[in-house]
């Protein structure tokens, strides 16, 4: 077995120098009804490496790879060129194969590429520090209302309804099991969000409001005005964003007044994966914050020969110094898909982020305005980095199916998202980045007409 | 060579890409949102950024480039054909929202995975959309809340022992439960006697690590989900130790209830330096109804189907008899797929015959590990019989003012990563080896013989060890510098 | 331009310190006549990464990667199994981007590895030293011959009618150039080859034999015989070995009397890439020859401290140090396939290559027996290895399409081989490895009938 | 980290593959020959392998890691885009031999490259087969040799400047030429009158590097080729350095009749520690008829045709009007491919406008070493002018017993690797400065200032250099020991 470099001759002299007869005998304690005799029934046995990538190369070409189709799907996962380097880097055995950076003397690669990752972050998010990853935005999403509580020391929690419903689903399930009370709602079909609405379910009793920028319907809007309405009622305001290219073009969250930033950082050097591992960014706007946040920190410091270095630092709110007084049980950051977005971040630079922002914003305007022009089609944005919610005039589930019949993807439905929520149904949601080119827009064009007719 | 930081090298005009200059003047939909301030994101050229990184990964030590005996990490070779398997366009280039129609590669995958691990284990269902062993752990505990409240029990406690990782009672008091400890045996066990003395009505899970982090079998782990099962509750066995055991033994046959898997210990998806991990849940029949959406299920006509929010309901009544009850949504999307693509390569490399061996060379090695160096070091529990996958040791014995930090820092300058050290709690100065099943007996034997030298230093009061390591990127750091001011992102120097 | 990190600011700054107005300025040397004015007309501009991997993915698709058909080629280069850990050592930035190990104290990585390559070829073909790489086999087979008029002060050489015709090829257009006179022919159409009328022309004159091993038509004979009568003429034994994995099953040409022994390395660890780069492997039986020996040689030696250390050395025999008295004008190596093939050998082993050359030989017999049924096809070889020829009955470079239109890659036609030569015509040549499955024989089989019907 | 060899570490009957067992008593075909000594070639599992190679390659040096001021090796940036392209399905996993209808898009590949090549030199023909550099020259010289014969001219002479690269001279007596040298000016160029009064019906050739050894441009080059013209010979222009003028000159315009091309300096593709390399070579219309099979063509329908033997009489009777006549061929099947690919990606990566901005950065770069370092290092051509894409430089001004190599060898400490030393033969102890394009500023500043600082503790005679490197996987390592008792493959030690 190509893994495992014991022979039988080594087994039989370490068994020896053990004192054991057979390897059974280091099982003893296992109770004897309890120990199988042999391999498991019912799995296959071992297989070499070119049997084992044919039966998953055959299970890969069951999916229809984004590259194969034009490609519109977004909704909390975009998809962007990684340049090729980035995978290259990630690669490499030292950070591949690299544990948790406990041991800071021998793990300062890590350590600084989290240093430089928080401050990108924190840049991007226009906020004071962030932290060394979550496992992505849903649950960073999660984190955000969790230290909102502890912080206000207040327990409801006002959702936006426009807040990605995956996300808002895993605040309300967590929420059942504590004594955070929700309030949420999906979001209207109105061409910008609510925040009167929004505004109106503030009160003395509110931990934090929680909105999405863009949100779920690709819209966005000043927050200021939200921000000020909570911080008048002593609640905090949490922004969520799931495409950070946007920020390549829009106002940071940290300067409308956000308190916590979260999102997802999968756009950039991750890429799509069925929808994992994923990045969950997290950060916070005023540095006293900091030690309720949750999760990995990575702080300067120096050697004893006083040397600058990186290490884990302020590890006494977590779980493995704290245990059952930890900010949250969280132990595992995304280390590597941290280092993906690090490096995708520095060969993108400011400039080139800038640069694809507007790519992706120029190539969308060109896609909403070709696409509203089909028959029955109007979109339903006044504003949108790079997706947009078209009114397609049907049920958007079933012209979904009909375009993948085409070969095209032609977007997330509205009602995949919200299912039985009939006044949003008519809803599909189009992303387009750099990734799309013009012949992609004109065939989902086409495919578009063909099923509306 | 030092590397400095990104923000020393980087320029904000510089970039690694080529993309269409920016028009400024071009008409936009932004809603007058245009970000207009500068962001203070330096960047860098190919060349730069390839030389930057390569750099920095030449300051860390990975499983590449020498052994890990971290107990209970379980630091093993990562495969490089699940790195080529988890980059196939079909697994990597696919939207987690795409029709269902054309993902059922992505779908067969994880029914194939959750199909291994119930067989392995020999459990009922499986959750696999947890993110993380943390995740993992918080996931099979709401759902022993979710089932004792759907039968209307509310309690209030979970027993957790003191050796246990400290997500365990850190997951407990997430999920609303107040922690208590249970005791422990001379043997480094749980006390059976103890624990069922304290059972009663107000305990809803006993949380147990088996094998334990002493690197022991729980003996009696049978007669305590018994118990356990006897009192009303619920048992969690934390599955970061499966290494030891997967194809000898199923957790299933000893009683437990629900126990998360971590994808990048037993199964090797790589660390990464701290992630992304994967932590499927296994699931007793009496707890599967209550797992988390969305999951994967194949139906008689051989199609397999995600189920979510949208047909959890209709698909609980005609496939399950309605019996699945979600506590809900755990995460969005459908866990960790890059990781399952890597796992089920691992498992289908292995085979089920692989499987029992990885679990027998693993326990083998810790074993050899244990007996070469029992004379030398305090072993408390290994007079009690053999270990598991890793071995326990405790600096009661050396001399002088050295620690087992000193040991473990001096070991760097062998080439080495340290081993797990100060954990379990129960040991004082404690020091866990896990040498896991992909080290050549070669790798022990030199591993051993630089182990028992710095013992010997120590014993020798060699206090050039205190100042461990000097062949290092780094001495030692400051981590109380660290903490007291912390400095968590890069800011420009001031003029002086 | 993503790798030029010059900016304006910075080349205004140079030029300044170098005291030039512009670029152009240090351009004055090239007379004005033939500067050019601007990029040069009829090439596009520069492309993102992006756009370039769309082109590139284009034109790649426009051939039939041999995964995706049944496929039986072989003559010369081989499809096997390459293990994923060979592909992601080569690619590591200290072996990929390193350059030509001449300054050891830095390069022991690469000189490591090359003794240990050249060690295991040494082995593998039985010899005591070989060097470390030429370009590929059919160069090395002429280096071996003009290193053999070296040896001998004689230049007559006889080549086997059943050597590589390309390896044939590139002899005679070498010789063309030199003094060495070349005999050769086509192979007969006989089951084994004619090692008595090769015999029959060694004379006096002969500088060396050339016999290839398994030979043009797959055949397998013992070399001892034409060794000891190339000796009794004072001619060396030159043999060519294009599948390396033939000599985990078959005795080495160094055991049956070999001089030089030369082949293709591309099997292990390289792949089949269209045709190059390959991977000349080059080993001479007896120690003395090694200073007659043509391009790299590594060695052992010690630092100043007295370390075991690594070099390339002999190196007075090369064209940096003797020029016009060189051995060679070569200069390059095949350093990153060397490592590839080392890295390959490495995780078979003598076991594994024991073993996967018994699954080659064991799939090719099977392969062979059932085209053997096949009404109209006869097998011409007594023995093989994993290559062998069938009679076809009828002109098989038509075969060839027929089968490739059927979506099999069904082998080489002895007419691409040997253009005009009729008697030839009807050959196939057909290759089984371990990549082959019974399905695709069982593809060949059916695809065969239906042409030959 | 010492890494020992495979040969110590791994063992003959452990393996890294998973294969059936072999059945020694299954029949064979091998007629009587198999295999029954022992080869000798131990093996590792893949855990092992990874490690050793990985460990192996941090004893290296590399682009990735740091600068290369290596004149005339043009060690730059490789983009890892070409990687993933060189090993897309359809270029890696493709026989040479398939049916022309099965790989038209690599002929493609190797006809578009072949239109880049002409373009980008303004040449008539190129022939893509050959191998490497010194292969290309050969190719080149073959071609000449070809042509004169085809007229009936038999020549025996080879001029070659004594600053060529040693494969020059190599090459042309390999093709059977007598090789004389060519005088030099004192500004570093060919000696134009001097090689005008040496031309005459016995040279075949004149070889001759533009931009040259000493980093600069052969002014008279037009003035040259006339000459050799006139005198009935052909230019052979070695193209090593065309990184200084791609884009800005076309050495078709300068009257060369062949020049090769080595891929893996001016377009990019990996040196990979040694190899492989390849080496197109661009050919008059001269010489273009003579040129080796097979080479590629697209005809009139637009299909792209790979020539053989098997076409070659045919296919340029019917579309080059019989002009065609081969010397033959070089090398088995089509040439680097691989080196194509990702020659190609390059260049289509800069195109033409980022190809001139190459050589006018690899140009400036040079220039602004040669002006930062003039002051303090002998530079004897500094004062002529410009230099091209390297500046040379000489021991002259040094004092005391430190050599050349004593500077180099303190580079490494400094974390870079060494100049080329005492290349080109011309300068005494000459140190050949080649910065490159993909360095930045910030790199060659950093760099100055530490060549500076060498140059003036040499001055200083700082005995300490010449035991330099310090800080290397090795000190100077013995390279008379390795010459005289040669120890070329690894042999089991002898018990004592």
């Amino acid at each position: 077995m190509r893994y495992l470099p014991l022979t039988d001759a080594d087994r039989g002299e370490m068994l020896a120098k053990i004192g054991a007869g057979t390897i059974d005998d280091l099982f003893v304690d296992v109770p004897e009804e309890a120990r199988l005799d042999g391999p498991i029934r019912g799995l296959p046995m071992h297989a070499s490496e070119m049997a084992v990538e044919k039966h998953m190369r055959k299970l890969s070409k069951k999916n229809l790879a984004a590259a194969d189709a034009p490609f519109f799907l977004g909704a909390g996962a975009y998809r962007h060129h990684v340049p090729s380097s980035v995978d290259q880097i990630i690669q490499r055995g030292e950070f591949l194969t690299a544990y948790t950076p406990y041991q800071p003397e021998i793990a300062q690669g890590t350590l600084q590429m989290l240093f430089e990752f928080q401050t990108q972050v924190a840049r991007l998010y226009g906020c004071a520090v962030a932290n060394a990853s979550l496992y992505d935005g849903s649950t960073a999403c999660w984190e955000a209302v969790a230290m909102a509580s502890r912080i206000t020391r207040r327990d409801h929690v006002v959702l936006s309804g426009a807040l990605h419903p995956h996300y808002a689903e895993v605040v309300k399930t967590m929420a059942k099991f504590t004594s955070d009370e929700i309030a949420g709602a999906e979001p209207a079909i109105q061409s910008t969000p609510d925040n009167a609405g929004l505004i109106s379910r503030i009160d003395d009793q509110t931990s934090c409001v929680v909105v999405q920028y863009p949100d779920i319907l690709g819209r966005i809007t000043d927050l200021s005005e939200v921000a000020e309405a909570a911080h008048a009622k002593g609640a905090l305001l949490v922004v969520v964003n799931t495409e950070p290219v946007a920020l390549g073009a829009i106002k940071s969250p940290g300067e409308m007044g956000a308190d916590i930033v979260v999102g997802e950082g999968q756009a950039l050097g991750v890429g799509l994966q069925f929808g994992g591992p994923y990045l969950g960014l997290f950060a916070v706007r005023d540095p006293k914050h900091v030690r309720q946040m949750p999760g990995r920190l990575c702080g300067e410091t120096v050697d004893a020969e006083g040397k600058r270095g990186f290490v884990l630092t302020l590890s006494t709110r977590e779980q493995h110094i704290r245990r059952e007084k930890a900010t949250s049980n969280i132990c595992t950051n995304s280390g590597l898909c941290a280092l993906a977005f690090n490096v995708h971040m520095t060969l993108l630079g400011e400039k080139g982020l800038r640069q694809l922002a507007a790519e992706n914003h120029r190539l969308a305007c060109q896609a909403a305005d070709r696409l509203a022009k089909v028959p029955g089609v109007s979109v339903l944005n006044d504003n949108y980095f790079n997706e947009f919610t078209l009114m397609v005039g049907q049920d958007a589930r079933e012209v979904v199916h009909k375009l993948a019949a085409k070969g095209v993807l032609g977007g997330v439905s509205l009602g995949r998202l919200y299912p039985g929520v009939d006044r949003l149904s008519e809803g599909l949601l189009v992303a387009v980045t750099e990734t799309t080119s013009e012949e992609d827009i004109e065939a989902l064009t086409n495919a578009l007409e063909e099923v509306l007719s | 060579l030092e590397e400095p930081l990104l923000f020393e090298i980087g320029r904000t005009n510089v970039t690694g890409v080529d993309l269409p200059e920016v028009n400024t003047d071009a008409p936009n939909r932004l809603g007058g949102l245009e970000r207009a301030e500068p962001i203070g994101l330096p960047g860098l050229t190919e060349p730069e950024t390839v030389r930057h990184y390569t750099r920095l990964s030449r300051q860390n030590y990975g499983i590449d480039l020498g052994f890990f005996p971290l107990g209970s990490c379980t630091m093993k070779h990562n495969p490089r054909l699940n790195e080529k398997v988890a980059r196939m366009p079909g697994f990597a280039d696919v939207h987690p929202l795409q029709p269902r129609e054309t993902v059922q590669g992505a779908f067969e995958v994880i029914n194939e995975l959750a199909h291994w691990l119930i067989t392995l284990t020999g459990m009922h269902g499986v959750a696999m959309s947890p993110k993380a062993g943390a995740h993992g752990e918080l996931c099979g505990i709401l759902c022993i809340r979710a089932a004792l409240e759907a039968r209307g029990d509310a309690r209030e406690v979970v027993l957790v022992p003191e050796s246990a990782h400290g997500t365990n009672p850190a997951t407990a008091a997430f999920a609303g439960y107040r922690v208590e400890n249970i005791p422990a045996t001379d043997e480094g066990r749980v006390d059976l006697e103890a624990l069922k003395a304290r059972l009663g009505p107000d305990v809803a899970a006993v949380m147990i690590t088996n094998p334990n982090t002493c690197g022991l079998f729980e003996r009696d782990m049978k007669k305590i989900s018994d118990a356990v099962h006897e009192a009303g509750g619920f048992v969690y066995c934390d599955g970061a130790n499966f290494n030891a055991i997967v194809g000898k033994v199923r957790p299933g046959d000893l009683g437990v209830d629900a126990m998360h898997i971590n994808l990048h210990k037993t199964f090797s998806t790589p660390h990464g330096g701290g992630g992304p991990g994967s932590g499927p849940v296994v699931l007793s029949e009496a707890l599967s109804p209550f797992g988390p959406l969305p999951y994967t299920a194949r139906t008689a006509d051989g199609v397999v189907h995600l189920v979510e929010e949208e047909s959890a309901d209709a698909f609980s009544k005609e496939h399950f008899g309605g019996v699945m009850q979600s506590f809900g949504r755990m995460t969005a999307f459908h866990g960790q797929m890059g990781m399952f693509t890597r796992a089920l390569t691992y498992m289908l490399s292995h085979g089920a015959d692989g499987l029992r061996q990885v679990a027998e060379d693993a326990v083998l090695n810790a074993n050899y590990i244990l007996r070469s160096m029992e004379d030398i070091l305090h072993a408390p529990y290994a007079a009690s019989g053999p270990c598991m996958h890793e071995a326990l040791f405790g600096d009661r014995d050396f001399g002088g003012d050295l620690s087992t930090l000193d040991l473990a820092k001096s070991m760097i300058d062998e080439g080495y990563h340290p081993m797990t050290v100060y954990f379990p709690l129960v040991l004082h100065g404690a020091m866990l080896v896990e040498p896991t099943e992909t080290e050549s007996k070669a790798t022990l034997d030199q591993f051993i013989a630089a182990f028992r030298s710095l013992v010997e230093r120590a014993n020798a009061g060699d206090e050039a060890m205190k100042q461990a390591p000097y062949y290092a990127p780094r001495r030692r750091l400051d981590e109380t510098q660290a903490a007291r001011k912390p400095n968590l992102a890069w800011a420009e120097p001031e003029d002086d």
